[in-house]
């Protein structure tokens, strides 16, 4: 059972990427890369890394990838306003073979790792409470850098998206 | 199968080449952005899945980080491409090379 | 005793089902009818059928029959045919698990075991509420952008700016209250509101944090696109918004799973707010106790509300013409009135007579907290509804002001002084 | 000629907040609604058709009707003004010669498509022989075919007006 | 040259001549009933009242003589009321039944009234009353109450067609045009009087309660009935949800053919074009689809390549004839254009001539067989005819007969008839009996799903000449050498070398 959703998952996980990878239309993209993003809330779920799960529906999906549409759709892009790439499909292929030492790397690098048991656990593991208890004690000026490169970057675009004498 | 740390790794490998393979291969720049995403994704499905290997609560606050840092990303990505499309009217990346000219402006 | 868990859950299904999905022709009619009654109008009050109007429902379930039956027509300009059948399964699949985690009972207890009486028995809370309420955006934005229509772009862009920037202030309002509250279960949450503050007032949400409260009251209004937040339709600009190009039961569920988002959105702020399933001055334990008494009183009240209810038919419920066959329907409807009260009252009579197991106590209490958990959900929804036809509709402008000027500080000094008042005087 | 200095709202503070007035309106709608909820009968709603508008004014204009002359005779002579001024072109007319010796012409046939009308009285208004009006006060007219919507001369004849002039 | 001033203009004027005629040669709007350039002056309406300066009364434009130095005012209040005071006489016992008059729209009186009258009756006794509808004979119908005695038709009857018919009866306010006693208006140009008539006391019966005028659209078109190729106006409408039908011919003013005046013959022959709209193609007596026989045709033409004849109508344009002679080419087929059309009763001295085929001189032009003789063997050799514009199957023999033409074939049956436009609802040249080369556009739409005869010939030759421009273009602008169909388009040009 367990297996089934993983394998369902993955499967829409990778072709959610590809998808976006491929599609000429921006926003095209941007959907696929929704459906990417869910099935990978649903594997942290299958880690019950439950806290995450919802982290990720409501911070990437609920708003990134929300607000990356909403952009999309105010630029209002007309079909002439795309790059051109005619050699999109090209480079695409060469990408990935390139890519398939990188990969057998990796998995080579990983696959010495010992097998254990990644089922759901039950003892609160990737809970509200316990995660909250990890990121205070033991993250929390990392936490704190966080909050203040979010307030910056929140500076930082309103800075750029205002309408002024240099870039109106 | 879900049980195993390799399946993970491979799905979480594969989507990181998508992701590099989204970078390096278009030139529409809301393309790269969600390829970079896409990249950061996978990463994140790395260090949960290595957490929930080693029984660590400290990597899903990594990964939660991150989460936050792609918001953080957002904000000031999508605002420059703003900026950018509503001057030169294209999304192509090669466009946005004004630094690497001469007689840039 | 896997029988009595299968019939727990499935009810609990059909239960949040019915709040849900089944409430949202009566929240049409309810819509309609209050809104005609504001206007010191009638609103539908025809349709019957066999004479049978009762007081105009049955409008609603015609119009939904009629949607089911229509052409479904989609333009030609329609280029993106998969977005746009998709998108109004998103609204509507999003509106409707986001009821799935508010429970409607106390835990129930048969035998040794417990059972989380909400649709899904899972312990997210509002974490599940806040990931589906920002889903259903997509179904707007992309619904509005499939149809390859301005308006329905514009509209859809719209409800996407709002949704985002009413999310912030939604979610640090929760914050303050999950600050007093201590858990994210909603469960828990409405346990603790069936204490008493100083002894006589019902530790209810809105009474502990009245900021946060008004805050997400209104946060909700917005996030489920009602008036006076319903910019995203703006018909008065927009034509319909972003579901201009959708008929049929396309439009349907739209329109379905904007009733069902105003439903778990109540249901949400009665669980945060106003005391979930509890009945004031009678949590669980209280009434487990009091069971007798308060059967005896239901004994009392139910004939006394029929009675009054039998006059109002009486006196609102005729028709102008004599021999219509809807003159019928006031005698037919005070009989069933008689038949109910007969049933009810000897059910609860045998239950006082011979006595209760405690099974039969919980699963009593149960139902009383289902009832009086309706009870609360219908006056939510009701003024949602009275907050419709009550106040005008934002400008775009003005509502971004609001979201990130006011509502957003506000959400932010709550939390602080929440704060503050935590730490000095102990949870 | 004083200044009147009109007081300007919405400084105060609890203007300022305004749930003071939010509520304020919610007050005024639920009056309306609790007491339309206690006795409907204050309510104004026409139950139409069981109950029909008696106020429907000479002035409003319903279906059209062709007046007819002292002798019971078409007024038309077919000139075609109506035809000419309506903006909906809704108005169909064959002309033909009138042998009864009243006037020399006459439509043999005057067909108005309802569906096509836009109401605005413009026949009415150019009519020179006041054959066309359109004080009949029928508002509603339904009918299971568009065929059955066009209407010819024999129907507008046969509609009489409202009520009685009053001169 | 004389050089007057009409309100303070200079313009050049022949000196002598009469000064309404020039005025109106200048675009100056003078209001005239009696006098008609065909007709002369008369100067009994007294409307064209001008000003001259010297003079002390008003005088009537159109019997002075210009002078040069005249200086003239058209518009002045002196004027505007003495022109009131003239149509206030004219209104006396003037019914006013504008609504079923069918002038109205192109009545002088209304539109003058609409310019200088617009007064408030001052009438108090009941007007004299005339009777309203005489049959006058020929189509004609007369409404003694509305005329404004101007007598233009009384002087078209004596000075035109010399036949008298018509006179002025009684005195004062009772004087009535009238006929005498059995002698009905019956001249073959009797309709013109309703033409000339400048208010609506002559009408015509064919097009009596028809159409108000103001739904007409003319349509410069040129008349089919015989050789002399008149110039009409072809007034057409298209009613809501109905076809483009044509009402009626009025006289199109050109000196060269036929000045001011059609015959009633011409006049009437409108009515065969709308019939020829509903014209269903037929194979073998039976109704067919047009595309259906539109190919039906072309097999026809293929099987038979080599072995076919085509004759042709000498009604024909110009355009369509040289476009048939390069389809002749293509399938290697005979053409022949004999035609023994004459009408020996229908000529006169006056517009009537006895040829009753149109074009007869394009034939000459273009060099197409004309004889008898290689007709009748031409059509004895080969296996199929087609007749084109025209439907006078003249052969006993089987033979496999295709007629495209507007009009059905009446005598005998044809395995293949294809309907084709009209001349009036096709652009053409035509050159007529004195050899004017004369070109009339159409802008007849045409709802059906008949093709006009070029279409149709460039389908079957595959060459694209569907206009009469591309045809010009193609090679007959050559052949006619000076002579270019841009000229043609503004004037009728009489042919050189024909």
């Amino acid at each position: 059972m367990i297996d089934i959703i993983f394998l369902t998952l993955a499967f829409f996980a990778l072709a959610g990427g590809y998808g976006m990878v491929t599609c000429k239309q921006p926003i095209h993209s941007a959907l696929s890369l929704i459906v990417s993003i869910l099935a990978l809330a649903g594997l942290f779920a299958l880690l019950s890394a439950s806290f995450l799960f919802m982290v990720q529906i409501i911070v990437y999906a609920g708003a990134i990838i929300t607000l990356l549409l909403f952009i999309i759709m105010f630029l209002n892009i007309k079909e002439e306003n795309l790059p051109k790439e005619d050699d999109k499909t090209k480079l695409l292929i060469i990408g990935s073979i390139v890519l398939i030492p990188f990969n057998i790397l990796i998995i080579k690098a990983f696959s010495t790792l010992p097998s254990k048991s990644l089922g759901i656990k039950e003892d609160g593991f990737g809970s509200i409470k316990d995660f909250g208890e990890v990121l205070f004690n033991n993250w929390l000026i990392p936490f704190e850098l966080i909050s203040i490169l979010l307030l910056s970057a929140l500076v930082g675009a309103v800075v750029y998206a205002r309408k002024d004498k240099y870039n109106g | 199968m879900a049980d195993s740390i390799l399946a993970y790794i491979i799905l979480a490998s594969l989507l990181f080449s998508l992701g590099i393979l989204g970078v390096i291969a278009r030139k529409n720049i809301f393309i790269i952005y969600m390829s970079i995403e896409l990249m950061l994704n996978a990463v994140n499905l790395i260090f949960v899945s290595m957490g929930r290997y080693y029984e660590s609560m400290n990597a899903q606050v990594i990964a939660m980080l991150i989460i936050a840092v792609a918001a953080a990303e957002a904000a000031v990505f999508l605002s420059m491409i703003v900026v950018l499309y509503k001057q030169k009217k294209s999304l192509d990346s090669d466009v946005f090379n004004v630094l690497s000219q001469k007689e840039a402006l | 005793m896997n029988l009595v868990l299968v019939s727990v859950v499935i009810f609990n299904i059909v239960v949040s089902l019915l709040f849900s999905l089944g409430a949202a022709p009566i929240l049409v009619w309810m819509e309609r009818r209050v809104a005609g009654f504001i206007q010191d109008r009638l609103g539908p009050n025809r349709c019957n059928i066999g004479g049978f109007r009762l007081g105009g429902l049955i409008q609603s379930f015609a119009d939904m029959l009629k949607l089911v039956f229509k052409e479904d027509y989609r333009p030609k300009s329609v280029k993106e045919k998969l977005f746009f059948s998709f998108s109004p399964v998103i609204v509507f699949v999003c509106a409707y698990l986001t009821f799935m985690v508010i429970p409607f009972a106390d835990d129930l207890i048969i035998g040794n075991q417990i059972f989380m009486m909400q649709g899904l028995p899972i312990d997210f809370g509002i974490l599940w509420f806040l990931a589906f309420a920002g889903l259903s955006v997509y179904g707007i934005i992309v619904g509005g952008w499939a149809s390859n229509n301005k308006y329905s772009l514009l509209g859809g862009l719209r409800a996407a700016a709002q949704v985002i920037s009413y999310e912030a202030a939604m979610g640090l309002s929760l914050i303050s209250i999950l600050i007093v509250y201590g858990t994210i279960h909603l469960g828990e949450m409405v346990r603790i509101q069936g204490e008493l503050l100083f002894g006589f007032i019902p530790a209810w949400g809105i009474v502990m944090q009245p900021v946060a409260a008004i805050l997400f009251i209104i946060t909700a209004f917005a996030e489920t696109n009602r008036a006076p937040f319903d910019i995203a339709e703006g018909e008065s600009e927009l034509v319909g918004g972003f579901h201009t190009e959708y008929s049929a039961m396309r439009f349907g569920l739209f329109f379905v799973g904007e009733y069902v988002a105003m439903s778990a959105s109540s249901a949400l702020i009665i669980t945060l707010f106003l005391g979930g399933y509890q009945i004031p001055w009678l949590n669980t334990e209280a009434l487990k106790n009091n069971l007798f008494w308060v059967i005896c009183c239901l004994m009392v009240l139910a004939p006394l509300m029929s009675v009054v209810f039998a006059r109002w038919i009486d006196k609102n419920n005729a028709w102008p013409e004599e021999n219509d066959k809807r003159n019928v329907e006031a005698r037919w409807l005070k009989r069933a009135l008689v038949v109910i009260n007969i049933v009810l009252l000897s059910i609860l009579g045998t239950l006082l007579l011979l006595g209760m197991s405690s099974d039969a106590v919980n699963i009593t209490v149960a139902l009383l907290q289902i009832v009086t958990f309706a009870l609360k959900l219908l006056f939510v929804n009701f003024f949602f509804i009275w907050v419709r036809w009550t106040l005008p509709r934002f400008r775009y402008d003005h509502l971004q002001d609001l979201g990130w000027k006011i509502l957003l500080p506000l959400a932010i000094a709550n939390i602080f002084f929440t704060g503050i008042f935590v730490v000095v005087f102990g949870a | 000629m004083g200044i009147k200095v009109v007081p300007r709202h919405g400084k105060s503070f609890k203007e300022k907040i305004y749930l003071p007035a939010i509520f304020g309106g919610l007050k005024v709608t639920f009056k309306h609604f609790f007491t339309n909820l206690k006795d409907t009968s204050n309510i104004k709603t026409i139950q139409y058709p069981e109950v029909m508008p008696k106020d429907i004014t000479p002035r409003y204009r319903g279906i059209h009707r062709l007046t007819k002359r002292e002798d019971g005779s078409i007024r038309c002579v077919a000139c075609f003004m109506c035809a000419t001024a309506c903006p909906a072109d809704c108005i169909f007319i064959e002309a033909t010669e009138r042998l009864d010796g009243i006037d020399e012409k006459m439509p043999k046939r005057f067909d108005i498509d309802l569906l096509e009308c836009v109401f605005c009285g413009g026949c009415v208004e150019a009519c020179p022989c006041d054959a066309i009006r359109m004080d009949t006060g029928i508002f509603a007219f339904v009918q299971d075919e568009r065929k059955k919507f066009v209407i010819n001369k024999e129907q507008l004849l046969a509609n009489e007006a409202m009520k009685e002039e009053e001169k | 040259m004389a050089t007057i001033t009409v309100d303070g203009k200079e313009i050049q004027a022949k000196e002598n001549a009469l000064l309404i005629e020039e005025l109106l040669a200048n675009d100056i709007n003078i209001p005239h009933f009696c006098y008609h350039p065909a007709l002369g002056k008369d100067g009994n309406c007294r409307m064209c009242m001008v000003e001259i300066e010297g003079k002390k009364r008003p005088q009537i434009a159109c019997d002075t003589p210009v002078k040069n130095g005249m200086v003239i005012r058209t518009k002045s209040e002196n004027i505007e009321r003495v022109k009131r005071s003239i149509l206030e006489l004219e209104l006396i016992n003037h019914p006013i039944d504008c609504p079923i008059c069918d002038q109205a729209g192109e009545c002088s009186l209304q539109n003058y009234y609409m310019d200088v009258g617009l007064y408030e009756s001052r009438l108090q006794t009941p007007k004299t009353h005339a009777k309203k509808h005489v049959d006058i004979g020929a189509n004609v119908v007369l409404d003694q109450e509305r005329c404004v005695l101007c007598t233009r038709c009384v002087r078209f009857t004596k000075n035109i067609t010399k036949t008298n018919e018509l006179g002025v009866l009684n005195r004062s306010d009772h004087s009535v045009i009238t006929t005498f006693p059995n002698h009905p208006l019956s001249n073959p140009y009797a309709m013109n009087v309703v033409d000339l008539c400048p208010v609506g006391a002559l009408t015509s019966k064919d097009f009596r309660f028809n159409k108000r005028v103001w739904f007409l659209e003319p349509d410069n078109g040129i008349c089919n009935g015989c050789a002399r190729g008149c110039n009409i106006f072809v007034d057409h409408h298209q009613a809501k949800y109905e076809e483009d039908i044509i009402f009626r011919y009025r006289p199109r003013f050109n000196a060269l053919v036929n000045g001011y005046f059609i015959c009633d013959y011409g006049r009437l022959s409108y009515k065969k074009e709308n019939e020829s709209l509903s014209s269903k193609p037929l194979i073998r007596g039976k109704e067919s689809e047009y595309e259906y026989s539109m190919m039906k045709i072309l097999r026809l033409l293929k099987h038979h390549y080599g072995n076919t004849s085509f004759v042709i109508s000498a009604s024909l344009s110009l355009e369509q004839m040289y476009a048939l002679k390069k389809m002749a080419y293509r399938y290697d087929a005979n053409l022949y254009a004999y035609n023994e059309n004459y009408d020996e009763n229908f000529g006169d001295d006056f517009l009537k001539v006895n040829d009753k085929e149109t074009n007869r001189k394009s034939i000459k032009l273009l060099g197409i067989n004309e004889s008898k003789e290689d007709l009748y063997e031409g059509i004895k050799k080969s296996e199929l005819l087609v007749f084109i514009g025209r439907c006078d199957i003249l052969l006993e023999e089987e033979k496999t007969v295709v007629c495209i033409s507007p009009y059905p074939p009446s005598e005998r049956e044809v395995d293949v008839y294809l309907p084709i436009l009209s001349h009036t609802h096709v652009s053409g040249t035509y050159i007529n009996c004195e050899g004017i080369v004369q070109f009339h556009t159409s802008k007849i739409k045409n709802s059906g799903d008949i093709k006009s005869l070029l279409e149709l010939i460039s389908f079957y030759t595959e060459i694209n000449h569907s206009t009469c421009k591309e045809i010009w273009e193609e090679g007959l602008g050559e052949l006619m050498g000076e002579i270019t169909l841009g000229k043609l388009k503004l004037e009728s040009i009489k042919l050189g070398f024909a």
